[in-house]
């Protein structure tokens, strides 16, 4: 029960926050973020997963599982529990959901209860998004946390707010959608093989070869349409190459704070359901199709890596940068090693983090300067050297500065894809994925130098200074993080890699 | 000269008491007619508001109990020589429509309170909800012809009721100007059938259709009786009022027509092609219903999802896309016939439960703002939470649910639907269905992003604070959002369609 | 069914004799056309204004009130017509008891319209002010 | 419902056709059979109210007036009529400006064809009754009833003020009465269960008691006394007499719908108007005092006997009584009429359910 | 209660006639502005389905048929009666009674 609690207390704390007077909401919400925060450390005290929740021989964490509905063909079950891929990623969100409140204390001034109120429905939700095993289940968190979103986006953004809170919108409906059709079509595939939306279940009946014709098409055609139908579903969210344009726009337009999320958790929701549904529920299909997907992989990261080149917004950058990111996340996963998989699956924490460092930051420095335009601000170093010296830190991290996070999620993930042995030509993949770091290098260092360092030059009628504390804490604590996951991936690593050699033993001689 | 007169089923206390809903509501209405003929010229709209409440819930719970004590289930009780029958789908769709008309009464307490005429108001309220409880016990074309009439005749006055407002009056002209032309085609429809069967009562006719040598007169006939059904349910293409009489009509009426007027012409639909035309026979001859429902089920999905889609007037939107709405409960008849009827069937009774608290909600919000005095179009919207905040969000919980996002039972309901049509081989009819709501997603976050996100064009001053309304409304999103967990129900409607269709 | 061809033999001596009537006095009368002849009665005064006069709205009320009064009377006639066959066979209570109910509920209309001045026969103000005066 | 009864005796045409041999002509002859009875009746009725009624009213009117009246042509001035009628018919038409032509000339037709077409079903006695269908109370109410169509018509179409109202005022005080008329009606109907308009003059044949060795028929004025005051009340106002004759109203509206109406058309609806009336004293013969049937002489005379004895009356209603005024004219008739027949009604029911059971 | 019965004209020719004036009633329906004139219309469709009813009734010999004519005739009257209460207010609004005026609602 420990996980309906952990979604039951942040909902209520959502509606509280909801109705707290706007004085006092920031601190309000800062609080009761903290409860679901020391909720899923307590559960780590208690994790005891081994295996992948969705394959068979394995131990789910904290699961519950109840009837929902019973109408026929397919039940619905209450269905939750928590493993190896799941669980760090529920840690994610619940640790970066505080810093986000805490960093949105400064910029947001108008309207704050309901700001804080959606912030912690949506924390609610994701919690649902990571824990939910029922495929009817998680696809309810997973659309609830669009609404939020879009009004996170359309009511505290910026100028274009509004166009930007539509596409976002209607970009990720219409691939719900296409998922949720590609889905269904495979579970009525399925047939009498399976009596619910459970997702082991699904998976288990995939796995035995049960699925059939249906709809005119063949077993094998139903699968494919129904792989291509969700990983589209899950390429919009990611974003992947040529489905990524609402993300600049949803993030130069978001407020910082909602920024940190969208980069930092939603990109994740849409790697990790790619990881459940498209490489382990059809591996197969993942495997027979893994140059595509890898060439849109690597091809997202050479097109986000050139594009964040050419950006003259800060936040612009670090939003392509996403992109580029995101794309050693699907090399990672289609490579099929344990390294791939598993550094794909510490890649979405670390890049979690360091993204979201790297907005916040970004943010603390256009909250004094309202500025983020890369030739505007240079020379802010003088006035905010704090600030600008972790969001250098953050900028190696992001190039993958050893003992920093993400030098361990992109270390592996080439040693993974290196290894290869689904992906054919595997090292032509990972030497051109590579070389997306030295563009990634180039560009973080070209921005930061035309950025922070020379002569401060921007006339503003009032003194540019340090941020408040409540500024920059945040950013400390992130960057502590950082660096205490790229000491030691081991914190996370040990149990990712339980949950993911099920996968690369199922895929791995395929 | 009178050797068989039948025996008094009238006056056995059984029979009436197995019909309480409607006798409740009868009484009801008619005591609210007698106090006002006490006091016509008072206004007493918080002790009528009160008593129409009182009558309206005391249904409602007999409804449930006679519903889980299982009333006529699974055979139904077939009463007034077979004229009325007491059976779950019955007690489903009573329930239907008495919630609905329990929020509409709420809400009209505020709607009303400087307006004459109130004692009226609220017994044509109350009298068209049991025209429409009546529809739903209908067991021969004429207890569901009288039924129609009582709710349709009640409604019209209703939609006319500001009649010094030119809209009202428009609304309730096109309204009855329609209505009267298609339940003159509806009668001559039954009339046609009465020719070729014999009979009136349903099961009768079922057995005249079988027997009967006269299709091309038995097919005009059906066609007729789809016509009405068409009207009263406001599909393509007898739709055309629905736009005009909800826009002009007072947006509590507006409510109440678009979910509990638009589920009692399902239930009649239901019942009278399932039990008067099964399909088994009249496919034999050539009278095949379920592809006149498919085509009239796509065609009012498409346009009344695309033209909502092109509105400026928010109750016009929400008026379009209760067309839209009646295209995808049309889905529950047109994809009959594939194995998967009761399934069918249930998920459309499901989806006209949900959507009866979800449209009822939305139109009452519409009742706030023009309580308030805002304008009609979107724009008029802007910056709505600054008045109304929790109605704001329960009116962000409707407009989701409609459009079929997971956070209200909207979502299920139309799931379970497609999915019982892909199931019973219809897998087009699921297709459109998918894909105009995902069109209609677009128009209803349209006004989601005018309430929360645009600035206001005009500051209101709030006078005086409508409680009436925002308990309606407020208790209209608790049922959206609990009818998403709550909603193992379905189970309830798939044995009331199944006993049906067995 | 000679029973209605008598009727309609009844009709059409009923036209025909009215017909002749006219026929003869067309036969019969002069036709002087004068000026003036032909203009409308008003108490010999030269006509004002149309005739299309808007007359008292109680007139469509009442009108109104009939139409729905008459044809519930109807559902009386079937009823009296085995009132007593009807008694006699299933008790007074079941024969009586729904046509109370029924004309229970137009006596309520009736008083509804009574008591909200449907058939208040709208007084002028002066009326109105010559009654006070008494 | 047929076959219960026999018939009491056969109608008209069926006798005339057995007489004349027509009935073998099948349709065709029935057809002649009748129209030569319908001539028969409608002639029978033109007499009485077209040249008796119009005298009878004069000497009574003028009786009450304490005047002498028509006494110069013929015995008791009787040769009035026929010189009234030609003088009538043989003047001019005259037609107001801005008449509705068609409707101008339907009028009068109407008028004066409802009213006779209604005695197709009463029975006369003595075997003159035209038509005798299982609904005749029913069809003779309908037919009676439009009679205020022709006079709205003739309000309406004869662009004048005067008559527009007279025309308005008609059809309120039509329709403000018909509803306690049929009511009352149907009370009468419980007693005889039929609407049938020859059993309702078989029912009332019963005796109904015997006062002093004089067998007392069940006539419904002794059944039901009540009912016949209001069926009489009623009547008196359907056929617009006084005090009931607002529609006419010389002193107001200048006689109302008639007022631009002359030469044939004014005969026709000076002639309807008699008709109607004796109409209505058929109807209530017929159904409150045994139509026919009486002692000794034949039924067709206690016929002419009874329906005169009505029209007296009206007569005298119409010289003795003071004209109600449109809006108490309209109250009575809503609030009072209606009110009272309904009462009349269940009362009338409940006293018969409690004797039969 | 009534035997069937044989009647004197074919019950087809009541069908014809029925459809005669049901389409004489569609066609005022459709061509018609004035809104009394469209009742009227409504009216005749009415009756041109009681006129099925009536003559089937004897066809079949039961009396469902009457006893739903009468409910319409009934119906219909309670429906006028609405009518014309909206056409009162409506000439009062509009100072007409053409349907296609009354036009304040985009179509």
């Amino acid at each position: 029960m420990l996980i309906e609690t952990l979604i039951a207390v942040t909902f209520v704390a959502a509606l509280a926050v909801f109705i707290t007077p706007e004085a006092y909401a920031p601190q309000v919400a800062f609080a009761l973020s903290l409860l679901p925060l020391v909720g899923s450390l307590y559960m780590w005290t208690g994790f005891d997963a081994s295996g992948n929740a969705l394959l068979e021989g394995s131990t789910v964490a904290f699961e519950t599982q109840t009837q929902w509905i019973g109408f026929e063909p397919y039940a619905i079950n209450w269905h939750v529990g928590l493993d190896g891929v799941s669980f760090p990623l529920l840690v994610l969100t619940t640790v970066l959901v505080p810093l986000a409140i805490m960093s949105a204390w400064t910029p947001i001034t108008e309207r704050v209860s309901q700001f804080y109120g959606l912030i912690l429905f949506m924390e609610a939700s994701l919690i649902g998004v990571f824990t939910a095993l029922d495929f009817f289940v998680w696809f309810v968190f997973w659309e609830a946390v669009l609404i939020p979103m879009y009004l996170l986006i359309g009511v505290w953004g910026g100028p274009r707010r509004k166009y930007a809170a539509i596409k976002f919108f209607v970009y990720t409906n219409v691939a719900s959608l296409v998922m949720f059709i590609g889905f269904i079509a495979l579970v009525f595939g399925l047939g009498d093989s399976v009596t619910s939306f459970g997702m082991p279940e699904i998976t288990q009946a995939l796995h035995d070869g049960e699925l059939g014709g249906f709809a005119g098409l063949t077993s094998d055609a139903l699968a494919l349409a129904a792989f291509i139908a969700i990983f589209f579903g899950f390429a919009v969210k990611v974003p992947i190459f040529p489905v990524h344009t609402w993300l600049p726009d949803a993030h130069v337009e978001a407020p910082t704070p909602v920024s940190v999320l969208l980069a930092g958790v939603l990109l994740k929701m849409g790697t990790y359901a790619l990881l459940r549904f498209n490489f382990t529920m059809l591996y197969d299909v993942a495997a027979t199709l893994a140059i595509p997907i890898a060439a849109l992989g690597v091809f997202s990261v050479i097109y986000g890596a050139m594009l964040a080149l050419a950006q003259q917004d800060l936040k612009r950058i670090v939003a392509y940068s996403s992109i580029s990111s995101m794309g050693y996340v699907i090399l990672g996963l289609v490579a099929f090693t344990v390294y791939g998989i598993g550094g794909a699956t510490f890649q979405m924490v670390a890049h979690g983090l360091i993204s979201g460092l790297m907005f916040m930051a970004v943010g603390v420095i256009y909250n004094a300067t309202h500025t983020r335009m890369v030739g505007d601000i240079s020379g802010i170093a003088d006035r905010m050297p704090i600030t600008v010296g972790i969001l250098i830190a953050a900028a190696f991290g992001y190039m993958g500065l050893p003992l920093m996070a993400g030098f361990a999620g992109e270390f592996m993930i080439f040693l993974g894809a290196f290894q290869s042995t689904v992906l054919p030509s595997a090292p032509i993949f990972t030497a051109i994925a590579m070389f997306g770091i030295v563009i990634v290098a180039g560009y973080l260092l070209f921005a930061m130098q035309r950025t922070l360092f020379g002569q401060f030059r921007l006339e503003t009628d009032y003194e540019v200074t340090r941020a408040p504390l409540h500024d920059v804490a945040p950013l400390f604590v992130l960057i502590g993080l950082i660096i205490l996951l790229g000491v030691d991936p081991d914190i996370f690593f040990t149990m990712i890699q339980d949950a993911v050699d099920p996968i690369v033993e199922l895929g791995g001689d395929a | 000269m009178l050797s068989q007169l039948p025996q008094p089923l009238v006056t056995q206390p059984s029979t009436w008491i197995a019909l309480a809903p409607v006798v409740i509501l009868a009484t009801t209405a008619f005591l609210l007619f007698i106090a006002d003929s006490i006091d016509p010229k008072g206004s007493n709209n918080g002790p009528l508001a009160a008593f129409s409440l009182v009558g309206i819930l005391g249904t409602l719970g007999v409804t449930v109990w006679y519903f889980f004590a299982g009333v006529g289930q699974p055979e139904g009780l077939s009463l007034l020589a077979d004229q009325v029958v007491v059976d779950g789908m019955s007690l489903f769709f009573t329930f239907v429509v008495t919630s609905v008309a329990a929020l509409v009464v709420v809400g009209s307490y505020d709607y009303l309170h400087d307006q004459p005429h109130q004692g009226e108001f609220y017994s044509l309220i109350v009298l068209a909800t049991t025209g429409m409880a009546l529809m739903a016990n209908a067991n021969s074309l004429i207890t569901a012809f009288i039924a129609i009439e009582l709710a349709s005749l009640s409604s019209f006055a209703l939609v006319a009721f500001l009649k010094h407002n030119r809209g009202s009056v428009e609304a309730g002209l096109k309204y009855f100007l329609i209505g009267a032309l298609s339940s003159a085609i509806l009668v001559y429809g039954i009339s046609l059938v009465y020719a070729t069967t014999g009979s009136l009562q349903l099961d009768a006719v079922a057995a005249g259709v079988a027997e009967t040598d006269n299709v091309g007169l038995l097919g005009v006939g059906v066609l007729m009786i789809v016509g009405g059904v068409a009207y009263k349910t406001a599909s393509v293409p007898f739709h055309f009022w629905a736009p005009e009489a909800y826009e002009g009509a007072p947006a509590p009426v507006s409510a109440f027509l678009s979910s509990a007027s638009k589920a009692a012409g399902f239930v009649i639909a239901f019942r009278v092609f399932v039990e008067a035309f099964p399909l088994d026979v009249v496919v034999a001859l050539g009278i095949d219903w379920v592809l006149i429902f498919q085509v009239l089920a796509v065609v009012t999905m498409i346009v009344g999802n695309f033209a909502a889609a092109m509105q400026e007037n928010v109750k016009r939107m929400l008026a379009y896309s209760s067309v839209g709405h009646a295209g995808y409960v049309l889905i529950g008849l047109a994809a009959l016939g594939g194995g998967q009827d009761s399934l069918v069937m249930g998920a459309a009774m499901m989806h006209l439960l949900v959507y009866g608290f979800m449209n009822t909600g939305a139109f009452l919000f519409v009742a706030l703002a023009e309580y308030r005095g805002i304008g009609r179009t979107f724009e008029d919207y802007n910056g709505m939470w600054r008045q109304a905040p929790i109605a704001s969000v329960a009116m962000t919980v409707f407009l989701f649910s409609l459009a079929g996002l997971p956070i209200g039972g909207g979502f299920l309901s139309k799931y379970v639907l497609f999915t019982a049509a892909v199931g019973a081989g219809v897998w087009w009819l699921a297709a459109v269905g998918a894909l105009t709501s995902a069109l209609s997603l677009f128009y209803y976050s349209r006004l989601v992003k005018a309430i929360w996100i645009e600035d206001p064009i005009r500051e209101f001053d709030v006078a005086r604070q409508p409680v009436g309304l925002y308990v309606a409304i407020i208790a209209a999103g608790l049922m959206t959002v609990a009818l998403l967990p709550a909603f193992p129900v379905v189970d309830l409607a798939q044995t009331a369609a199944a006993s049906l269709l067995a | 069914m000679s029973t209605w061809i008598a009727v309609g033999a009844l009709a059409v001596v009923g036209v025909a004799i009215p017909l002749g009537m006219m026929a003869v006095s067309a036969l019969l009368r002069p036709t002087v056309p004068e000026q003036g002849k032909s203009s409308i009665y008003e108490s010999g005064e030269i006509p004002t204004g149309t005739t299309r006069i808007r007359f008292n709205i109680q007139y469509y009320m009442v009108a109104l009130l009939f139409l729905v009064f008459d044809i519930e009377t109807i559902f009386i006639f079937p009823w009296v017509l085995i009132y007593s066959d009807a008694v006699a066979q299933v008790g007074l209570l079941h024969a009586l008891g729904p046509m109370l109910v029924f004309i229970a509920v137009l006596v309520a209309a009736l008083i509804w319209a009574w008591r909200t001045g449907v058939v208040q026969w709208i007084k002028s103000p002066e009326a109105t002010k010559r009654s006070r005066l008494q | 419902m047929v076959g219960l009864l026999p018939l009491q005796d056969v109608v008209l045409p069926d006798r005339i056709a057995d007489l004349t041999g027509l009935d073998q002509f099948g349709v065709f002859g029935e057809f002649i059979a009748a129209l030569l009875a319908a001539f028969v009746i409608a002639n029978l009725m033109l007499a009485m109210s077209g040249v008796a009624g119009p005298w009878a009213k004069r000497k009574i009117t003028a009786a009450f007036t304490d005047r002498i009246a028509v006494n110069r042509h013929g015995p008791a001035g009787i040769l009035i009529i026929p010189a009234a009628s030609v003088q009538l018919l043989a003047k001019e038409l005259i037609i107001p400006d801005g008449a509705d032509r068609p409707a101008y000339d339907l009028a009068p037709l109407i008028i004066a064809s409802s009213a006779m077409l209604g005695f197709a079903v009463i029975p006369m006695g003595n075997g003159i009754h035209l038509a005798d269908p299982e609904t005749g109370l029913v069809l003779v109410f309908a037919i009676a009833s439009i009679a205020s169509l022709g006079l709205t018509t003739a309000g309406y179409a004869s662009n004048n003020k005067y008559s527009m109202l007279g025309g308005l005022r008609a059809v309120a005080q039509n329709i403000a009465y018909e509803i306690p008329l049929i009511v009352t009606a149907a009370s009468v109907v419980i007693f005889a269960g039929t609407l049938q308009m020859s059993e309702i003059v078989a029912a009332q044949a019963q005796p109904l008691a015997t006062v002093a060795g004089v067998g007392i028929p069940s006539w419904y004025a002794f059944v039901n006394p009540f009912a016949f005051v209001l069926f009489m009340v009623a009547n008196m106002a359907e056929v617009g007499r006084n005090p009931f004759d607002v529609p006419e109203a010389p002193t107001e509206i200048i006689a109302g719908y008639q007022t631009e109406y002359s030469s044939v058309y004014f005969v026709l609806i000076y002639l309807g108007e008699f008709l109607h009336i004796f109409l209505g004293a058929a109807i209530v013969t017929t159904l409150f005092l045994g139509g026919p049937a009486g002692p000794v002489l034949p039924g067709i005379v206690w016929f002419i006997i009874k329906i005169w004895a009505i029209f007296l009356f009206t007569q005298w209603a119409r010289s003795a009584l003071p004209r109600v005024r449109i809006d108490q004219l309209i109250e009575i008739g809503w609030k009072g009429m209606l009110v009272l027949s309904f009462a009349n009604l269940v009362l009338t029911a409940i006293i018969v359910g409690v004797f039969i059971a | 209660m009534i035997a069937p019965t044989q009647l004197l004209v074919p019950v087809e020719w009541y069908l014809v006639l029925s459809a005669g004036v049901f389409c004489i009633g569609l066609f005022g329906v459709l061509t018609r502005r004035n809104a009394l004139m469209f009742l009227i219309s409504v009216e005749l469709m009415l009756n041109a389905a009681n006129i099925n009813f009536v003559a089937f009734s004897l066809q079949w010999g039961n009396l469902t048929g009457q006893t739903f004519a009468l409910f319409v005739m009934a119906l219909a009257a309670a429906e006028v009666a609405i009518g014309i209460g909206i056409i009162l207010v409506l000439y009062r609004n509009f100072r007409g009674i053409d349907v296609t005026e009354a036009t304040t609602m985009r179509w």
